[in-house]
């Protein structure tokens, strides 16, 4: 059911939608490569763990939602973030731990999340955020109905209990979750074939009596139109969906790490299929751009990063008067 | 005004608060059509409805993130576990993740988590622990823990109100031998005070959950047997704990005796100590003492679990050595 | 291939089996009856979980092994107690918590184990044993080569992380170990239709890479057969098999529970289906028992049990001043 | 002799025993090839193969499952978890599982956890983590905790010999920044030994992990600039604690400080402020303080976290105002 005919759908695929996609990834991607530098000047503790060349999907989901569904992002997906509500100011002020960000210097890196564009923020325990998001869709569903959710997920992390705790609850209960499995080949420094015994992770589904699908997750098009069938879907008759996105993760785990283990036959190959040349390969095949056009875009884009990544880095840190503040709610 | 059990008033809180506020929703293994492993959510399936009282599978973890989901959009549910033990499969949702949102993101979870506890009926090492030292140590979350049926409702309807994460342990001792005349209608009891439900001065016993009704037959008795007057606290709130309570038990009896049915090492109790031992110092005559269960698994033999309890006579005798002191 | 040409199979499995098979299922179940009387009686604290129609899984099972096996039995494994080593009275010590028994009045009902006969004792968080078997096959393997494990799992314990985890891992790792799904109907009042979503358990073998069989649990024949075929493949070519025994809890989850919630069309399908029936219907068949040799074994076990319960009452239970012996190993 | 950090301390003494006993394994996640998300494993799997230095997936329980059905069957195994924080996914695992087994089946579980702790780097809430406190309140578990490299290697060969299991617990801030001049062979640490790692009357510190050198630096500021002299006990195993040194340190010096790095509400402190008001109230001329994170989650900004931790001269301020009581 989806796979038949992707192409000729990937073709009618709007020029509106194209361009909001390639502008949300050139902006992960340009912040991204703004934050590997400002940590390898020393300005960010701890590390900087990257989205790059997983863009596409993080992207597509942002543009299939509709404005009350919920998030549960993990690990890559900046578009996420700004796709729903957060600008690059705000990505850095969260890496940078400055009060006005996300979590107001409280947490640093990818654990952070927006509520009032219905993004939650993930503790670093895999898995656990599966359930949370699930509770979070009931919860909206009991009020305004159309409410989905979509959850990220590395191929590590489907290794934790917590996942399949998850995917079974929200399997028995109906709840529609597409629950997105992001395949890089590595957790960490552990090849897939180290962490899992099956030939692909949408095998699962069947064990727990959903629907699943295998796609290219580099593959702009595909993601998007995939994406747009799944989520009118399970919007009408509610239910998971588990879509497995075979990616690359194209930097160290974090950028503390080298990555010494790559196989350079996969960074190769991935290199030729980054999601970014896609989109504008399939955009200017289809008239919708010009060199010229995305050479601007991705010049406005790194002058937006830029200022932005200045901006928060002239921020304060937040007052250690406050170190014990919020831990209640009144308190 | 009826008489209720200590199951049957957390029964009747629940019915409350799922009556009186439609966010309210109960969920957990076996509480649906069955009513619970003890029976405490009995009629309210059917009473409520399945979407609002409703069984999910064996999952604690995605149990308590599925209410942490709940909470965080403005539900506020009610979680059982169906033993307190099997919590410690899924610390991780209470400690980083429950525990944590509000510091980290600004949005409240008003949850409350169920956690049937303690032993005296042969459940052995899996079915009757005590781990409020461990919930207690999880920045973030309250924890209760009432010894009697109008706290036991007080306590849940107050859970259910906060807006944070609250775990009720619930004592399954108690469940049946605790009777008391209450209201049909619920009043909450604030989360944070103690209850001074025995006047004293040759010492004071703080303590909470089983041990209250252990602690009071051993104070009888001494009042009776020795003409010895102790005061005991019920602590009710384990955290926030009432400091000005404890500390107020500590100047009035210069003598402290803290009872608990969990383990020694790094029990609840040691906290209580080491807040006397820094803010009462200069309020004691004699050394603060625990009674407590030993560092032992919990066993299943009524031989081993006779010993294994506190009870009124080993109380009894750790307060008359200390008012003897 | 498990599922071709069973019924001749079943034909070839021999007298000596047969007749085993039937006497470890019937002493079972008189055991159980026992405990069910003693526990009503007052005799019993707690509860009493009985294995009461179940018993063809571990009675195969236990025919199946070697003696350097592992096992790690569930609530409903009284046959694999008593065909690894131990003898009704110590299952009576065991739930009536004496000190002779295989944990000395430390634990009751179904949490024991045999060291000696290469049996954990569970604990009751469900699915944690999975893993603690998989180490010890493990270990076993690197000293004497063919140890494998055998697991026991109700419908219920599947929905645990640790279920998921464990499986995953001994996939990844080639452990050896047939994990056995005793498709009972109820995890306590809960169906299964609340349990999982999937059509079968054993759908979620290839979610692990792992070869799955659903079986007729109550067909002694079969479920031997099968797991002779199994037990050979695995010994030999190192890795878990997910076996689904359909059988059904024939009583309440424990002796406290009235079973008010069991479909009553489930029991009349289930006592026609009796796996002692089917066990003397099918040796009946073959000639190999008759109607007096048979009621005479019930009659001897009875009285082995009654002797075996009357022992186990007069002994003593555990000295108080042991409490705290050896909650370390040399303390 | 050659110099080692706390890191490579630990390193070498998986080295030691991975070389001298065949029934050592050491596994977790990414500690073959890769080494370890510290490098603690670096070069392991090279050396001795992959049957005995292995990954696995991501999966806590499993892992610790693992690891109590090799030591049941005789191996030692060692096993990381990458952060202590990840272990709250498997408390069962220890608490229920591995804690249990000899009380209830008499069969000994001889394996290692090596659990990375403490904050102090920017990890934020998850990965900063001092869990001693939930670890310590665990029977049949025994918790180490080195604060030097001899100590890291002595302890950790001790964990792998002893019969029962051992939480290591490894502080990361000190992982590169302790260091050593060590013999080439390593010599077991006896587990239950606390170390006077400086001697005074004035005044006492318990304290473990990354606070000894803070505490140290303290010492040494006071004794400098206040003519104060303070003794420092290293407790180095917290369970069993070391009762007798612990009490040895109050006679001598009648004024207590206890500082860790974990959350104060049942944190380890509380235990042994709760051991001393009860076995060594007499020999106190001063309340018993405690020096401890707040019950807040590990945060991430340096702003936060270095008020968050305590430092030498929160230390030193505490000792001022003890010693002067
Ligand atoms: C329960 C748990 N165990 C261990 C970790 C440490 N850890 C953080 S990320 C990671 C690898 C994640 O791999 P994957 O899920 O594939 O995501 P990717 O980084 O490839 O996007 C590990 C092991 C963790 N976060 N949670
Ligand atoms: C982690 C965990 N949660 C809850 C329980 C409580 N509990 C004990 S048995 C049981 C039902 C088990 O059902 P199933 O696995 O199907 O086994 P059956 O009793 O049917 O043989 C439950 C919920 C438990 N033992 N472990
Ligand atoms: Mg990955
Ligand atoms: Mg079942």
């Amino acid at each position: 059911m989806w796979t038949d005919d992707i192409a000729a759908k990937v073709a009618a695929v709007d020029a509106a939608v194209w361009s909001r996609m390639l502008e949300l990834m050139v902006l992960s991607r340009k912040t991204d490569e703004r934050l590997i530098k400002l940590y390898h000047q020393g300005a960010i503790r701890g590390s900087v763990f990257a989205s790059i060349g997983q863009e596409a999907i993080g992207a597509a989901a942002v543009l299939n939602s509709a404005a009350d569904d919920l998030f549960a992002p993990c690990i890559r997906d900046l578009p996420v973030h700004l796709g729903r509500g957060y600008s690059p100011v705000d990505i850095f002020r969260q890496a940078l731990g400055k009060t006005a960000g996300p979590t107001r210097g409280r947490d640093g890196n990818i654990h952070y999340g927006n509520p009032g564009g219905g993004v939650y923020a993930m503790i670093s325990h895999l898995g656990a955020m599966l359930s949370v998001l699930a509770g979070g869709v009931m919860a909206r569903r009991r009020r305004r109905e159309k409410t989905i959710g979509f959850a990220f997920l590395g191929d590590g992390a489907t290794s934790t209990g917590d996942f399949h705790e998850a995917m079974n609850l929200i399997a028995v209960r109906d709840i529609p979750v597409l629950v997105i499995i992001e395949n890089n080949h590595y957790a960490y420094s552990t090849p897939t074939h180290r962490q899992y015994r099956c030939e692909n992770l949408v095998d699962r589904a069947l064990g727990y009596g959903v629907d699943g699908l295998l796609i290219d997750g580099n593959n702009p098009g595909e993601v998007y139109i995939t994406m747009k069938d799944i989520v009118e879907d399970i919007r009408s008759r509610p239910r998971p969906f588990l879509l497995e996105c075979d990616t690359m993760r194209m930097r160290g785990h974090g950028e503390h790490d080298s990555f010494a283990y790559a196989v350079p036959r996969l960074i190769q190959k991935y290199t030729r299929r980054d999601p970014i040349r896609m989109a504008v390969r399939g955009m200017k095949s289809a008239g919708l751009i010009t060199d010229e056009v995305y050479e601007a875009l991705e010049k406005r884009v790194e002058a937006e990063v830029r200022e932005a990544s200045r901006q928060a880095l002239a921020e304060p840190g937040p007052d250690p008067a406050t170190l014990c503040d919020g831990v209640y709610t009144d308190a | 005004m009826r008489e209720m059990t200590y199951i049957g008033a957390i029964q009747a809180g629940m019915e409350q608060v799922l009556r009186e506020d439609p966010s309210v929703v109960v969920f957990g293994q076996d509480v649906g059509g069955f009513g619970g492993a003890f029976k405490a959510t009995e009629g309210l399936q059917k009473q409520f409805g399945e979407d609002r009282v409703f069984d999910t599978p064996i999952c604690e973890s995605a149990m308590l993130g599925l209410a942490l989901g709940l909470a965080s959009q403005g539900m506020r549910p009610i979680v059982e576990m169906q033993f307190a033990d099997f919590a410690t499969t899924a610390i991780h949702q209470l400690l980083n993740n429950a525990g944590t949102m509000h510091y980290r993101t600004g949005v409240s979870a008003s949850m409350t988590v169920r956690a049937p506890c303690g032993g005296g009926m042969g459940g052995g090492p899996f079915h009757s622990e005590e781990l409020e030292a461990i919930f207690c140590h999880m920045p973030g979350i309250k924890v209760v823990y009432p010894a009697t049926s109008a706290d036991a409702r007080g306590l849940l309807l107050a859970a259910v109100q906060d807006p944070d994460p609250v775990i009720f342990l619930e004592n399954k001792y108690l469940y049946r031998r605790e009777k008391q005349l209450l209201p049909k209608h619920g009043d909450p009891v604030p989360i944070g005070q103690a209850s001074v439900v025995r006047n004293g001065y040759d010492a004071c016993v703080l303590t909470y959950g089983a041990m209250v009704p252990e602690t009071l037959h051993a104070a009888s008795h001494l009042s009776a047997e020795e003409n010895y007057e102790v005061m005991v606290v019920d602590l009710r709130s384990l955290k926030p704990y009432d400091e000005e309570t404890i500390i107020a038990a500590v100047a009035a009896t210069s003598r402290v005796l803290i009872v608990h049915e969990g383990w020694r090492t790094c029990g609840f109790g040691a906290e209580l100590a080491a807040l006397i031992a820094e803010k009462a110092f200069h309020l004691l005559d004699a050394p603060v003492r625990r009674v407590t269960a030993p560092d032992v698994p919990v066993p299943f033999a009524r031989e081993l679990e006779d010993v294994y309890r506190p009870h009124a006579d080993t109380i009894a005798q750790a307060l008359i050595e200390l008012i003897e002191f």
